[in-house]
């Protein structure tokens, strides 16, 4: 009580303190229109990605899964304008992480950063949305069995000590693009393979659902699972074409290469499975969509529409075959496939980068323009994404599972944690 | 009075009930089960696995009738729910010892 | 008949007047772009309302309570073109009420008005959208009892003789803007005190639904309630960032305002009940969004983000209390907590304002920051429109009570009001 | 497969073709801002159409259903721009169809085109949006029946041979603009009258479903479709007010023509059940607004904001008689009326522009203001894109029903598509 | 041991169920059905066109209860669940040859 | 012919019904119904407020079998659908008069 009301005290004089805003005249309105739509619609994603997931869960589950998506962006609402921001943006400490001046968000107000036609705040903003859909994204690898307690203190925890750091290694200033020069344009490696690879952690930690593998677990709610789908698929154009910080031929370029590819991943996905199991399922549309999605992500504004073609439907094609032949091969339990999709196709999207990329399309050249180098770093930002955020993950999540416990118990598992956890069920829908 | 307990597939549902109308049966209930039987049930996909789903979705009559009309009415139903694949369901027949209408304390057949 | 015949003459008179469009070049495209975008995302609000509120009923009414949304969204559509935006912004009548220029949108085309930058069509539409919301807002209080009829009739008195003249006060130049000198950024008291106090005024005329108290009323699709907030807060950044009519550093701000208050003031809510009830509910996530979403509406573009922590964490806190404690101990039906939620929240958000802003941040000077009188000048406010529109609202609505009747017979709300009313089913899962 | 390959190759070969990007400094930021966000509004219409359609089949279609509009999202998004961009846009081959030149998007670049203020790639993605949901509005007609890889083939094979030129007629410097002067503001005659002459010719081809006219096939879910309805106005106004391809006074006017009329056609689409039928139903409201949608769309930029409350108006009511009216007497199965709302619609609006188009906002003048001409050119255009879709549509799913059938088993259809085509099913709710 | 079966409408359960376990009934169980009889169904609207909708929704509870306690039970049911209007329902009894309680395997009637 | 009506926890219907495949039954259809019985209900919050719902899921297995195998049935869903906790169910069984194979119009046991 003590401490809240310590806390409290000091937002209190934070508040008061006094702000000197004093917008000067160097404001682009076309690109802060741009960067604050982008936003909006990045914000739309994470409740999107809630009805994904929330959908492909057993109905006794689908508001505890929808809720981690929610509970997420609420939580690190917060914690982003507290620290978040300043670890990830603040000024460079040795090329790991960001300092404390933006703190409390101090000094970060209405006129625009250094050179920049946008205002400092909308760019905070803009970059919390990322911060925020990126824990919500590991929650697909643990749905139907983890305790939303530690569900929220894992993501304070997460995103204040691997999200925030990698965050600033790409974008912040940090190692990875000073000295690696590795690209990652709207965050192939800060968000979707740093999700997948934390998500594998989980799932070592935390074990299997009970009865996985022996009962079927069908999806609940598909019409759910493909709203969530197509407003991923609108938001993504904030997270991509967003990522230009401008409304120009850049955004414009990483607008149609996001549609392009999505559209092929689909494509490339369906015809998989059509192929191999003989039916072309609506969860494969919209599964091969959300791996386009991913893949194209670190590539967006530094390939060819053409390329972005061949760079989705590739990622159709590789993610299916992740999901459907890798994952019953080694039997783990990833309830909905953050593995399959975002790891994936994330570390494809990340390397077809080093592939496709071109000078002549806003990127550096990349090993099919005859540059090897750069297919060379952005395979070194993989592995040291993996190797960090898969480490430090597993010790969070250990310590975690020892101090309060990452599992409910097993009869509320079986009750399902719509009932258990939140005392509420989904739907009643036969009175 | 018997009871009549047709299970039959879904779509025959109309039909059947129209039948039974014509022939003098004034009421029915009616409620949606799921049969396991002879009839193979469906394979169904889930992120390229395969299951095999073997409940497959039917209707379920019950009619408590008369026995003055009993085959009758069994025989209405065969011949309306029957397509001659396999899953057309089956007609069970039980016993009643008593029937009463709620509204007005009726019993005995003049309640049905 | 004829009167019809005259009304579409009229129109067609309108239509065919030429209007002298010479647009000049002062047109700023950025905050243009941004106003469009923010003018579709308050419509998207009033449809995002009806599943808010469509998910809490029961599935018998699911239909009726999200049409009385999406009617309200049709219908003042066009009584706003016709006079409302007229009586709300036209040449100011005694500070009360606007005048008549405007009426049929004479004279509102596709220049700019004076010193700004945008056209005066969609500002006049912006400002359309809150016209629309206001009143749907008010639907949840009578939900699952109300007349279609008599509610379509009830919004189109009520956005003539309550909205208009309020939003005349506070933003058309009426007195609470000029004389009080009260600041209501998005419309605290505009939008939802007074919904709430209209809601109160329906509350005490139309009575309980039967059965409210004695049988469980549970809401029976949660998950479409969700989509509903989540719709809302998407939207709401068109509500708040919008209403800077620019893009730029106060339009990021209130954008950064809005979603921090909301992330705190969900969390507010939830731990408050789960301190007292035990359990975490996602209904209480997404109620508490929403207070928060209401608080910070008057203030977001008046005070600093870490203000903003406190005004929705307390938003959070003070709702919940309001729908928990407050509402059972006065056993009246508010059926979905339009009262517990707006009324409160709102009240908070105005008296909030008077407290937290800040010159620095764009606002005038609130109590924290030595200036008592701004505080003094909201409590004012507020009250004046406490008065104004409970009063009005009763008598509209007894009027009405007498005339058409609002209420649907005992065996109608029995039924459901989608079969008695519309003649219709909202699901049919079973065949 | 050497195809395949070869087609790869030829896609590796475009991607590495260097790019000469070298953005001049003319970009309108605000203008290409509205236009990236339009852009995203328009692709979000497509999902959403999926929803308003899926609510209203029966729940063993729901998913084959929501897939069509998908899938063609998904497809079309690649072929617009492998060659559908191309052929609409590219330069004029005898008033008939685009050329060549833009094949594989080559020359369509980060810069401006000539005299424009937004970059090249993202005027291409905005069209394309539109050729996305043409075929996916003719989905409606066939629904509960088609074959899943027919729908696809078709879809290709139409978007190519039908929607390409007629795009390039009016909107691509063909001769319906150039030679006829007909007026479609966002396209009355290119997707609207468009898709539902394709969908007479395939319910014709095609034919009716098991059943119909004898058993009721009630709609399954109308909050979906109340959610896709929504979803569609809002993305409608990217569509529209988009179309001005400005963030300025136009767009502005198309917005307001929009939500007006749309307002006014739930409400005419409302009264006339009402009187007709007695009841109000909700699905009446959203249809009537689609109605309006459809109607105000080649007028929208054209006409002053009090006659699209007549052009929308009598868009609801023509549109109910023609579903309740001249569908039963015809006894045709257009399952979700896509003659009845596109069709009529569509050719009311079209007329509509060339009674009430007018210099004064933006438009050549009317027959209502002295130009009985251009309600002449507009009823040719309708004509001439009713005789060639017509036409070619027939010879089309003629040719597809004898060579792979467009038409599922008996069985099939009997058992739901979502099982028998795609394995899957949309809910277990009973779990 | 007879079984009760009771078609009720859907609205009366809590109410029944109540009275029921104050007689000492200790267990039931219900389903949703679909009633079809005397009582009108309603129309409904579908784009303009009308369709009757013949099955009303009711609520079937089923309890095996010892034959010592049959009338006070059934009469219970007529009591609670009688509004007076059509469509009240009926009650039908049936014989039961045993019962089981799986927990322990106790049979008769110390398995109610 | 016998009829067992067996109700039981959700999530031991596979698991029966493996079970009573295995020793022969050939047919069986099963409801999702709601219990109230011993086993209580679970408490549900509502907008700040707490409601006691005392109807618990349960799936309802409808079997008819010969005489012949009645006992190993029973105790085949004995067995399986046994956890040793309150609210495992119970197994009634009815007397069945007729039975009619739809598809073919057989009747009494061949018909099962
Ligand atoms: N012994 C049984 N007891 C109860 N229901 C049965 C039994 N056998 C079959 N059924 C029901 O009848 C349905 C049809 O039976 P099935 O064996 O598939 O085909 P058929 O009726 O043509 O022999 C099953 O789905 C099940 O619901
Ligand atoms: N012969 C019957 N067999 C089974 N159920 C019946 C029978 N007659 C009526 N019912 C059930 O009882 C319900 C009420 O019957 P109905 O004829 O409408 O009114 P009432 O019970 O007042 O005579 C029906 O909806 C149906 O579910
Ligand atoms: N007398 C009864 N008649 C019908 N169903 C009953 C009866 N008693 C119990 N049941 C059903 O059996 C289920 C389990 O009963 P319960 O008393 O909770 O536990 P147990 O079976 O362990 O004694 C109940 O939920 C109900 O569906």
């Amino acid at each position: 009580m003590k401490r809240l009301l310590y806390v409290f005290l000091m937002l209190i004089g934070f508040a008061v303190s006094a702000y000197g805003a004093d917008e000067g005249p160097k404001i682009d309105t076309g690109a802060t229109a741009w960067l604050l739509m982008s936003t909006a619609l990045v914000m739309l994603m994470t409740p999107g990605l809630g009805l994904f997931y929330g959908g492909m869960v057993r109905k006794k589950n689908v508001l505890a899964t929808i809720m981690h998506s929610f509970i997420i962006l609420c939580i690190i609402s917060v914690v982003w304008v507290l620290w978040g921001y300043s670890l990830s943006f603040g000024s460079d400490v040795g090329g790991f992480i960001g300092g404390l001046d933006y703190v409390f968000l101090s000094g970060v107000g209405l006129e625009p950063p250094e050179g920049k036609g946008y205002p400092h705040l909308i760019f905070m903003m803009f970059q919390g949305m990322f911060a925020i859909i990126t824990p919500a994204l590991i929650t697909g690898a643990f749905a139907e069995r983890m305790k939303f307690s530690a569900l929220m203190i894992f993501s304070v925890i997460w995103v204040t000590v691997i999200y925030s750091p990698l965050c600033h290694w790409v974008w912040g200033g940090g190692w990875i693009s000073t000295k690696l020069g590795a690209l990652d344009f709207a965050g192939g490696t800060v968000v979707h393979i740093n999700s997948a690879v934390a998500a594998a952690a989980a799932i070592i930690v935390i074990g299997k659902r009970r009865g996985y593998g022996t009962e079927p677990m069908m999806p609940h709610n598909l019409p759910m699972t493909i709203i969530g789908a197509a407003l991923l698929w609108f938001g993504w154009f904030g997270f991509n074409a967003g990522s230009a910080l401008a409304a120009d031929g850049l955004a414009s370029l990483a607008f149609v290469t996001t549609n392009t590819a999505t559209g092929a991943a689909a494509l490339g996905w369906l015809f998989t499975e059509w192929v191999h199991r003989g039916k072309p399922t609506a969860l494969g549309v919209v599964s091969g969509a959300v791996a386009g999605l991913v893949a194209i992500t670190p590539a967006a504004g530094f390939i060819s529409p053409m390329s972005s073609i061949i760079v989705g439907g590739a990622a159709g094609i590789i993610c299916y075959f992740a999901v459907s032949i890798v994952k019953p091969m080694f039997r783990y339990d990833d309830s909905l496939d953050v593995l399959g999709i975002h790891g994936a196709g994330g570390i494809w999207g990340a390397l077809a980068t080093g592939l496709f990329a071109s000078k002549a399309w806003g990127g550096t050249d990349g090993l099919f323009f005859g540059n090897p180098k750069l297919f060379l770093m952005q395979a070194l930002a993989v592995c040291a994404t993996i190797v960090y955020v898969f480490v430090v993950s597993f010790i969070i999540l250990k310590v975690l599972d020892v101090v309060i416990g990452l599992r409910v118990s097993e009869e509320d598992e079986f009750t399902g944690l719509d009932i258990s956890i939140h005392g509420e069920h989904g739907y009643e829908l036969d009175k | 009075m018997k009871k009549i307990e047709a299970i039959i597939k879904p779509f025959k549902l109309d039909e059947v009930k129209d039948a039974l109308h014509k022939i003098g049966v004034q009421g029915m209930t009616m409620v949606e089960v799921k049969g396991f039987g002879r009839q193979k049930g469906h394979t169904e996909l889930y992120r390229g696995a395969e299951y095999v789903i073997d409940f497959i979705p039917k209707i379920k009559i019950e009619l408590v009738v008369a026995e003055s009309i009993l085959d009758k009415a069994i025989e209405t139903i065969e011949n309306t729910a029957r397509t001659g694949k396999i899953g057309d369901g089956k007609i069970f027949v039980y016993n009643v010892e008593e029937t009463v209408r709620i509204r007005t304390g009726e019993r005995g057949e003049v309640a049905l």
